[in-house]
């Protein structure tokens, strides 16, 4: 399936303030996009309009070239957010975080899948053990995970890098590309190049 | 319809029209609250069982009217900025919660005070008062909501959400302090319940009811503007208008 | 008229402290709102006006 | 639902963990309790006429200190954005989280305010009508608190606003919950009082869902 996440004359501004305006942006299926530009300008306020979080900016949305506000539950039921804070509870075991986030997506409770993905992403053996007590790359890897358990076409990933290890890095940029390839898009911020690939796109903000 | 409702809703249009009602509300006001005080505090019979003290009245129901129909018209204007994003109607919000919660303390503080003569006592936990007091913690719980955020759009919209939710809350409060009220009454009669009123004693009170209304209307209209101002300064006819002498008095006289 | 005379209208019946206290406090919030309200629209104009000419001189400059 | 339920669970086993949480309410209120007699007198036929007073008010407070970490960690940790994005309805998840509240504090604290209620000489025959009070009129605080909780999650010092947006529009809940009490007391129209109590969980049900819905999109703003 094809996807299309469309926005035209975007604008935000923040108490008097234009974070960015007039934004024209094209997102399509096998694509990686990569936003950039200094801190402060407007990167993770950007997501979050695009994954529909916020509500007060200027422009307009579409997905699949209908308006976002028509396309919301197909939007949401496509999209795989991952923000600054991973959303991950240190007092619950990466098992049952994921669970959670299982049963929010509306998938089948199956447990064999939620042990794939955190063997996939490196933390084989750390199943039951409180997140509180993993490092916070481990912690992000947890989040990670998701990526890998719920099947979902368009990836929004504010800074996803944060605290992971060089080998991590190389899984997860090949991993990303790999999601493009597949028919996905990714859109992500990161202040870490990515290595040259014909799929991936800079937009400069800012 | 919808034509009108935006055309309302131009902070730029609403600032030219109110410049335009502005007088005449204030005039209206003050002719009202003249001609009402001279003839309730002068012309009006006395109450045959307070006296005097009943004068009170004049001042007490007005205000208390006005409190409750300040915070009635602030979840209305909440409600058309978080349905129609109408910009101005969060602004008439703001600058309505500081003189609701005035006009509050006022109707506590005469209630208070025409206590004295008529129970003896400061303060009487009688229905009307009580439910004021709350009255005035809720105006207290908008103004600080809304100054708590650093953005404005989200004090906004957090003014406006506390704004509905009080405003559905109000008569269930209002009802169980009533309630309450009766359960446990130890006065022998509330301040303003009485059989019947001689058009002497009430004329004087609708003209004052009506006075205190024309002096909403104009403050609230005065204060939108300046708020309009603030938010925006930075609007291209704001700046044409501030910086060209004769469009600034022209629309300050003319208009 | 209520009363006889102007002294009989200031002592209220005995009952002047209540009713000038309730009337007054009332006038004075009144005034005050309205002061405040139209002294906020003065300088919030005065320091506009200011701003505003300043940014066309700079631009000026410029 | 599956996501309702699952938020449930998360909820409920995240504070089972850390007991310390789900205890200090029930210190406070028994705390709070053990104040009075040393303020007013230990007079226990003083006590008994204020008791069912006492014992709302204090229930009040100490369901309302709880009140602030309701979504906080979610909004600190980004689950609370994670909720927002669900393809459920938001409504629904936060009644899930709302209903682990009253069932960590509004219940456990109804359970344990007959005990307190003997320690402040509350009259015989009306314990059960004081724990059936509470428990009713404590979901009724949950429901409205969290609209509270949900337009301060996002303030730096949320908690002493969160009480003075909160107590103004608990009363009708205290005037109903300490009148069943007394009304038990006097033995007469305890039905009344509780169906009204009944009546005020029933329009919150309904109403408070959306609100906080809508305070939470609010609050994500920042």
């Amino acid at each position: 399936m094809s996807l299309h996440l469309q926005a035209r004359g975007l604008g935000c501004e923040r108490d008097d303030r234009w974070l960015f305006k007039g934004l024209d942006l094209d997102i399509h299926s096998g694509e990686v996009v990569r936003i950039e530009g200094p801190n402060g300008c407007g990167k993770t306020t950007l997501l979050k309009i695009l994954s529909g979080q916020l509500s007060d900016y200027q422009g307009a949305l579409f997905w699949n070239g209908t308006v976002m506000s028509k396309a919301r539950d197909h939007f949401l039921a496509n999209l795989l957010y991952l923000g600054h804070a991973p959303g991950i509870k240190l007092g619950l075991s990466p098992l049952e975080n994921l669970a959670w986030y299982q049963a929010l997506s509306g998938e089948k409770d199956d447990e064999e899948q939620r042990l794939n993905a955190l063997e996939s992403i490196g933390l084989a053996g750390f199943e039951e053990v409180p997140t509180g007590q993993l490092s916070a790359g481990q912690q992000r890897r947890v989040a990670l995970a998701r990526l890998t358990l719920t099947p979902r076409a368009l990836w929004v990933l504010d800074e996803p890098f944060t605290a992971i290890d060089r080998n991590g890095i190389a899984d997860l940029e090949r991993q990303l590309v790999a999601h493009a390839k597949a028919g996905g898009c990714v859109l992500v911020t990161t202040h870490h190049d990515l290595p040259a690939s014909p799929l991936l796109r800079q937009v400069a903000l800012g | 319809m919808w034509a009108f409702i935006h055309k309302l809703g131009s902070p730029r249009w609403f600032y030219g029209m109110s410049a335009k009602m502005q007088p005449w509300f204030w005039a209206a006001a003050v002719l009202l609250l003249v001609v009402g005080s001279l003839w309730g505090l002068a012309f009006a019979p006395a109450d045959y069982q307070q006296g005097n003290s009943f004068r009170i009245i004049y001042v007490h129901v007005p205000a208390a009217f006005l409190a409750q129909s300040i915070f009635i018209a602030m979840a209305v204007s909440g409600l058309v900025f978080m349905v129609w994003k109408i910009k101005v109607a969060d602004m008439a919000a703001t600058v309505m919660a500081p003189f609701g919660a005035v006009m509050t303390f006022v109707a506590l503080f005469s209630g208070a005070v025409w206590g004295v003569p008529t129970w003896g006592t400061w303060w009487m936990w009688d229905a009307r008062l009580t439910s004021m007091l709350i009255l005035l913690f809720l105006y207290i719980g908008v103004i600080a909501l809304r100054s708590a955020f650093t953005r404005r759009d989200s004090g906004s919209r957090a003014a406006s959400v506390l704004t509905m939710v009080g405003v559905i809350n109000i008569p269930i409060i209002k009802y169980s302090v009533d309630w309450w009220y009766t359960l446990h009454q130890t006065a022998s009669f509330t301040l303003t319940s009485r059989p019947t009123m001689p058009t002497q004693m009430w004329l004087p009170l609708v003209i004052m009811l009506l006075g205190f209304y024309c002096f909403f209307i104009a403050i609230t209209l005065m204060r939108t503007r300046s708020e309009i101002l603030r938010r925006e300064a930075s609007k291209r006819w704001v700046q044409e208008l501030l910086t060209d002498p004769m469009l600034s008095t022209a629309t300050k006289k003319a208009r | 008229m209520a009363f006889t005379s102007f002294s009989d209208f200031l002592a209220m019946g005995g009952h002047a402290p209540y009713v000038w206290s309730a009337w007054g406090v009332t006038a004075l919030l009144l005034l005050a709102s309205a002061w405040h309200a139209r002294l906020e629209q003065r300088q919030l104009l005065r320091v506009l006006r200011r701003r505003a000419r300043r940014s066309k001189g700079v631009r000026h400059d410029a | 639902m599956i996501a309702v339920k699952a938020t449930l669970l998360r909820d409920l086993t995240l504070l089972l963990r850390r007991r310390g949480e789900i205890l200090n309410p029930l210190v406070f209120f028994a705390l709070v309790i053990t104040l009075f007699p040393m303020a007013i007198s230990p007079d226990p036929a003083l006590l008994a006429i204020i008791a069912p007073g006492l014992l709302w008010v204090a229930a009040l407070l100490a369901a309302l200190l709880s009140l602030d970490s309701l979504f906080r960690s979610d909004y600190d940790d980004g689950s609370l954005e994670q909720l927002l994005l669900a393809p459920h309805s938001l409504a629904a998840l936060s009644l899930a989280k709302v209903a682990v509240h009253w069932l960590l504090t509004g219940l456990p604290l109804a359970l344990i305010a007959p005990l307190l209620g003997v320690m402040l000489s509350l009259p015989t025959g009306s314990y059960a009508v004081l724990a059936l009070s509470l428990a009713l009129g404590s979901a009724s605080l949950s429901l409205i608190g969290a609209i509270g909780a949900a337009l301060t999650v996002g303030l730096a010092r949320g908690g002493v606003l969160l009480s003075l947006l909160v107590l103004p529009l608990t009363i009708p809940v205290l005037i109903f919950g300490v009148g069943a009490v007394q009304a038990a007391i006097v033995g007469s129209g305890v039905a009344a009082h509780l169906a009204i109590l009944g009546a005020l969980l029933a329009a919150s049900l309904m109403l408070a869902p959306w609100a906080i819905a809508a305070s939470l999109r609010i609050s994500i703003n920042g």
